[in-house]
């Protein structure tokens, strides 16, 4: 046997060797080719096209790149844009991944947020950074790569993000709907429905976390709905991913007397059968609120069969959306033509390309490292769906490479499918949002769902 | 050398073994009878360990196996054919035979060589060894019986249990299996318990028979008194009858 | 205290005879055919967008729709066992590999040409709004869907002990053989079975159209709960599968109302696996129909 | 004398060789010749990169990304294999070990710094205890509830990855797991990890032949086939399938920590999903009948298929990718072993059953 593994050692070597030798060549052909060709941009866009809202972000990329193109692309080169599709594995991302930056040459990659494919990702591109410096955004909301970049900056300062991720998104964001909850619904009891899953642990449980710059707080969202808002919390439950039975949750929260109803939710879960059953639950009188999830899509309405009425939502999938820039409103029309529904991560990734093409501008090359420095320096005023005042922070900041939270959009399905745009005008002017946004929410069009019932 | 005292085994509401009790002496040969469903087939897989008795004592060699595992039983000489001929039909003839070669108490010494060399040996007893590479999917019936024979003789067992090695066989075929019975008998100087159903050919190869009926053992004897018996031809009669 | 009884004993029988009807399709085939179908998930999505096509892209009346989607529910386990399980009935692995393979490939086709933003919907709520029970409420769309799924169930027994057929399946299912000795046709039976098998989950999939989501990922929990309900029961045992239901629906009712919603599904599924390994042939403990 | 000296026999080839004397059943065995496959796999990359890469649109790097997913596979599908043979049970559940594996490599270098060489042997000891305290369900359950029971486990895991994500971290997995391999060099890095992952495929082929051919193998063959028989003949079947099914296991674990040292991070919920153990199945029933040589065939197979379709069939890839394999069921009965190995009736190939009752 010992022959055996000899041979086997000496074929490994061998072949290790033979591979060595063929494999670097194509890399080096390429590499010097580069700066002398020079006449397009990649950009790389990793998206599973089999999900409705995937396909619409890698589209919306896609849309902003045709567009630069057309003005005559980014310093007077054209850009490329490649998809290719994750299927959403892991092992399957990575290779996608491998193949867009080493081998055609990407130098700006949009990744999908699924929090799984992002934190592989990450690990994956510090490795290949040093040999092929590139960019890479994300809408993955964990906190924990944020810290990834904090930690070790210099590892991982190719990574953004195109939202607010946690804890901001677990904080700042929710707390929209709470002033409305107080404000205008004027519930006392409150019920919540957290997804049970990484991105909302600073919601579940509250986090700390101690980094090089400082330490960051969060407390449990049961404790700061109390002290901020002055509401108790009656019910509180952890939505199992994948889960279809939210009679219970639902059932306890209005056998607890709770006044409003709050679920953290993204796409894993399922807020389609959560309104359906909370329509003809014991809760259908108690006002609902969604995060994240198809409820950003007008589409929803169909989804539940009308169960939506009198549920509200983050909501941008309008053409009548209040117009946070002159090109809100464009964006989604020119979407919706092609058959897409528009979630907030659609506007995203969609600013982000002009972000990055602005970034590019200010440097005037594709030096990396000074694309990299541009972004986090300069304010970016062309985002479609976040204010002009929601900013990079300096890679000091907690939030490095990500943007803060703030108040958003929200909307009420009223009678059929038709959206209400509710958010009071008085948070939307502190965050800064434009004269002609404010204008156009009125908290005072909402009706509760079962005054709803009866009108429609 | 086989001592079996007050047997039972039921299934559901059936006593299949009712308080069967006998003694084995080593070197004979046994006939056990009965109509069906008498509880033969099940008092063999008592003995073999195939299942666990309600009540009552097996002692083997003077040692108590009434709890002991069935590859155990095998192991200290206890070896079985099945009424069915069961072997493994994806095998050739020499790998049925080489695995009762492994599993056997000298086996867990032999390397697979060794143990394809032996099986060769017991084949060739039964004049099998020209179909060794044959699967035992294409063997007739009759090389069934001899190789399930052959493969209970490679455990080199000490008490051999014949579950009817005559049924499906012509009867010259029976015969040479009845002849080839007899002399592994002598040669391995074996002791043999043989359920059959066909009586004839039974009564002038065994000294002794055990009859069952309805579970009970109702007689221990020589062939030729056994068939006087009045409960033992009752039992019978009732069978034909059915 | 009260209530929350109330709450549990209403949603026991709620979430339990939910259950029964979505595993009893599968228990009939496991129960029949001996086999473990890995495409089961696949007749919800057939018998929800199959409606779907026939009513919007075809043009049918709704409930034309779904008389023509209960037939194409039936031609595809027709299609199904002519194809795969007569084929591959010797061989599990293999069985078992092209049926998921099946699933798999209705379920990515579904996708594409229905995605998820197509916004299917199937208006068959029976009972709108919700039924109040003493202290608790029980939506009632699910209540009509437990009484029919009971219904159902009482069919398929006096299917199974009162007409020949039934009563050659279930002697089918005690011992194959034994029945083959007697002459039957399996091809036959077999078929009848699959196709009998096939309507319960596709009645129940309309019937929970109102309260639970369509979209084209729906087969796999769907199946996980045919599952956990059948493992439990005791394969292919009605008795033990409307046991296990029971007993599903009530781990989910207690662990929802009184403990904490999160753990429902972990408390079954460690449920199930302690009854296996005490009672390894599930509750029934017996592989025969009825 | 000569060093080496072939002695063919009847049913076997006695080899003498360094004063040793070896010898080879070919007689009621497989077909095989180690070597040639070995050079063959080593050499496979190698022809695919020169000559396969541009023809389907697919890329070097790309490929060997494939490639050592591949091996990944081959590495969960080999002691898959010879679990299922030795213990006469189809496994539905070799992504549990996996995971078990990741979870801790992962959880032990992360939290008490052990180095990938240290979290080794303990992800193999860890697959295997918890094999070991799951291996009286090899014995009880039978059929088609083995399969099921398997089948759940991964849920569990999964469900508790969710719910004690403090400590599994839930979609996030963990992250900041050492890598094996870091030479700064990207393109070097996937090419040194495609051949740590082969060696360790080749590793676990070279236990997994030679128990296959040992005694023990013919042994696991006897208890696959009939278990009762087994038992009757003298086989010690309880023991032999508890041994199987925790070293087995054990082996499936160190799967996982390859994933996690090669990724960097463990994310359990990924590989608990159905579709990655729907891959596995394929890789095994592909393979053919028990032949672990076919395993690593279809593994191969199945990554380059799924890289193809990905890259040329768009939104349908999924769909392409099982028609194919489904088709590949139907005419390949035997899997790809059966194209392969001498169509001898004589011989014996274990064959894969999940037995009703």
């Amino acid at each position: 046997m010992k022959k055996i593994v000899l041979l086997l050692a000496a074929s490994v070597v061998v072949s290790i060797a033979l591979f060595g030798c063929a494999q670097p060549a194509p890399p080096e052909e390429k590499t010097p080719a580069t700066p002398a060709e020079a006449e397009k941009i990649v950009v790389c866009a990793l998206f599973d096209p089999r999900i409705p809202v995937l396909k619409a972000d890698a589209e919306a990329i896609k849309m902003a790149v045709d567009e630069i193109n057309a003005q005559g692309g980014i310093l007077g080169k054209q850009v490329e844009y490649i998809h290719e599709d994750t299927q959403r594995k892991v092992d399957v991302a990575i290779s996608a991944y491998r193949s867009a930056v080493l081998e055609k040459d990407c130098k700006i990659v949009f990744l999908e947020g699924v929090s799984e494919e992002a934190l592989a990702i990450i690990e994956e591109g510090a490795r290949i950074f040093p040999t092929k410096p590139h960019i890479v955004i994300s809408s993955q909301a964990a906190v924990g790569t944020t810290f990834k970049v904090i930690e070790d900056y210099d590892k991982y300062k190719f990574y953004f993000r195109n939202l607010p991720p946690d804890p901001e998104l677990n904080y700042k964001v929710p707390k929209t709907y709470f002033e409305f909850a107080k404000n205008v619904i004027g519930a006392k009891k409150v019920a919540l429905l957290l997804e049970d899953a990484a991105w909302t642990e600073c919601a579940r449980k509250g986090c700390v976390y101690e980094s090089k710059f400082g330490k960051f707080e969060s407390k449990p969202m049961r404790e700061w709905v109390k002290e901020e808002y002055g509401m108790e919390v009656v019910y509180e439950a952890n939505i199992a991913v994948g889960e279809k039975n939210f009679l219970p949750m639902l059932e306890e929260a209005a056998r607890n007397g709770a006044e409003y109803i709050f679920v953290l939710s993204s796409w894993y879960t399922d807020t389609i059968t959560l309104s359906k059953q909370w329509a003809s639950s014991g809760a259908k009188d108690i006002p609902i609120s969604y995060f994240g999830g198809p409820n950003q899509w007008a589409v929803f309405w169909d989804l539940t069969g009308g169960a939506a009425l009198g549920t509200f939502t983050i909501m941008y999938d309008t053409e009548d959306v209040p117009p946070v820039t002159t090109k809100t409103r464009e964006v989604v029309k020119k979407l919706h033509e092609k058959k897409l529904s528009v979630d907030m991560s659609v506007h995203y990734y969609y600013s982000e390309m002009y972000r990055v093409k602005e970034a590019i501008e200010r440097v005037g090359s594709l030096d990396i490292d000074a694309i990299i420095k541009a972004m986090e320096e300069m304010e970016f005023k062309d985002h479609t769906a976040l204010t002009p005042e929601y900013n990079y922070f300096g890679y000091k900041s907690a939030l490095f490479h990500s943007y803060s939270g703030g108040p958003v959009l929200l909307a009420q399905f009223q009678c059929d499918g038709k959206l209400v745009y509710i958010t009071p005008p008085e948070l939307l002017e502190e965050a800064g949002f434009p004269e002609e946004a404010i204008s156009q929410v009125n908290p005072d069009a909402y009706k509760s769902p079962a005054e709803l019932r009866e009108m429609c | 050398m086989l001592e079996v005292s007050n047997l039972t085994k039921r299934f559901g509401g059936v006593i299949a073994v009712n308080e069967v009790s006998f003694e084995v002496e080593k070197g004979e040969i046994i006939g056990l009878i009965g109509p069906n469903g008498a509880g033969k087939s099940t008092l063999v897989n008592l003995i073999s360990g195939f299942y666990l008795p309600d009540s009552g004592k097996i002692r083997f060699l003077g040692e108590d196996i009434t709890k002991k595992k069935m590859h155990e039983r095998a192991k200290m000489g206890i070896a079985r054919t099945f009424q069915n001929p069961r072997l493994i039909s994806n095998m050739t003839a020499i790998m049925n035979v080489m695995y009762a070669v492994l599993g056997s108490e000298r086996g867990s010494k032999l390397s697979l060589v060794e143990a394809y060399g032996e099986a060769a040996y017991y084949l060739d007893i039964f004049d099998m060894l020209k179909k060794r590479d044959v699967l035992v999917a294409d063997l007739p019936i009759y090389e069934l019986r001899l190789l399930e024979l052959a493969r209970a003789l490679a455990l080199k067992p000490k008490i051999l249990l014949i579950d009817e090695a005559m049924a499906g066989l012509n009867p010259a075929e029976a015969e040479r299996v009845s002849k080839l019975i007899n002399r592994i008998r002598e040669e391995f100087d074996l002791t043999i318990i043989w359920i059959e159903h066909v009586l004839k050919i039974i009564m002038r190869s065994v000294e002794r028979i055990l009859v069952m009926h309805y579970g009970k053992l109702i007689a221990d004897d020589t062939p030729e008194k056994v068939v006087r018996m009045p409960e033992v031809v009752e039992a019978y009669i009732g069978e034909e009858v059915v | 205290m009260l209530d929350v009884a109330a709450l549990i004993f209403s949603y026991t029988f709620i979430f339990g005879s939910l259950y029964l009807g979505i595993a009893l399709g599968f228990t009939i085939i496991t129960g029949v055919l001996r086999i473990f179908h890995l495409g089961y998930g696949a007749i919800f999505l057939i018998a929800a967008y199959g409606t779907w096509m026939f009513w919007k892209d075809v043009g049918f009346g709704f409930i034309e729709s779904i008389v023509l989607s209960f037939a194409l529910v039936a031609l595809f386990s027709f299609l199904i066992y002519q194809v795969v399980i007569k084929k591959f009935w010797e061989m599990e692995d293999y069985l078992l590999a092209a049926l998921i393979a099946v699933f798999i490939i209705i379920e990515e086709l579904v996708n594409y040409a229905y995605p998820e933003i197509v916004g299917v919907y199937l208006p068959t709520t029976i009972i709108e709004g919700s039924i109040s029970i003493g202290p608790a409420s029980i939506p009632g769309q699910l209540a009509a869907t437990s009484v029919i799924a009971i219904l159902m169930v009482i069919c398929y027994l006096l299917i199974f002990t009162k007409t020949k057929t039934g009563l050659i399946m279930r002697a089918i299912s005690q011992d194959i053989f034994a029945s083959q000795l007697v002459g039957v046709n399996f091809d036959r039976m077999f078929i009848v079975a699959m196709i009998l098998a096939s309507l319960p989950p596709a009645i129940i999939m309309l019937l929970i159209a109102p309260i639970w989501a369509l979209n084209p990922f729906i087969g796999w929990p769907l199946f996980t709960y045919a599952i956990v309900v059948s493992v439990l029961g005791g394969l292919g045992n009605l008795r033990g599968t409307i046991m296990a239901s029971y007993i599903i629906g009530f781990i989910h009712a207690a662990v929802g109302f009184s403990l904490d919603p999160r753990l429902m599904l972990l408390a079954s599924l460690v449920v199930v696996v302690a009854v296996l390994v005490f009672r390894p042939e599930g509750l029934a403990r017996a592989e025969t129909i009825w | 004398m000569s060093i080496l000296k072939l002695e063919p026999r009847r049913g076997r080839m006695i080899i003498h060789a360094f004063g040793r004397k070896y010898d080879w059943i070919i007689e009621p065995r497989y077909w095989r010749n180690p070597i040639i496959g070995v050079i063959t796999l080593l050499a496979l990359p190698l022809l695919m990169y020169f000559f396969a890469t541009g023809v389907f649109g697919i890329r070097p790097v790309a490929l060997l990304s494939a490639l050592i997913f591949a091996n990944i596979l081959a590495m969960i599908g080999t002691p898959l294999v010879l679990q299922i043979i030795g213990t006469g049970r189809v496994s539905f559940g070799p992504h549990f070990f996996v995971a078990v594996g990741g979870y801790t490599a992962a959880l032990l270098s992360k939290n008490y710094g052990f180095s990938p060489a240290l979290t080794l042997p303990a992800s193999f000891f860890m697959g295997a205890l918890i094999g070991l305290g799951l291996s009286p369900i090899t014995i009880i359950s039978r059929g088609i509830y083995f399969v099921l029971i398997t089948l759940l486990l991964p849920f569990i895991l999964w469900e508790l990855t969710y719910w004690r994500s403090d400590v599994f971290g839930a979609e996030t997995g963990i992250p900041g797991v050492p890598l094996l391999i870091f030479t700064g060099d990207v393109v070097l890095d996937i090419m040194i990890y495609y051949y740590v992952s082969i060696a360790m495929v080749l590793i676990l082929l070279f236990f997994t032949d030679r128990v296959m051919r040992s005694r023990y193998g013919f042994m696991m063959g006897v208890i696959n086939e009939d278990e009762e028989v087994a038992l009757s003949y003298g086989i010690d079947v309880a023991k032999i399938k508890v041994i199987t099914f925790t070293l087995t296991s054990g082996a499936i674990a160190v799967a996982g920590w390859f994933l996690a040292h090669y990724q960097g991070s463990f994310t359990g919920p990924v590989w608990l999903q159905p579709s990655f153990l729907i891959l596995i199945l394929l890789t095994t029933t592909l393979g053919g009948k028990g032949a672990v040589y076919g395993v690593i065939a279809s593994a191969y197979f199945i990554a380059t298929l799924r890289e193809v379709t990905r890259t040329q069939f768009g939104e349908m890839s999924v769909v392409v990718l099982f028609i194919i394999l489904l088709i590949l069921l139907y005419i390949l009965p035997e899997g790809f072993w059966g194209l392969y190995r001498k169509r001898r009736y004589r011989e014996y190939v274990p064959s894969i059953r999940i037995r009703r009752a």
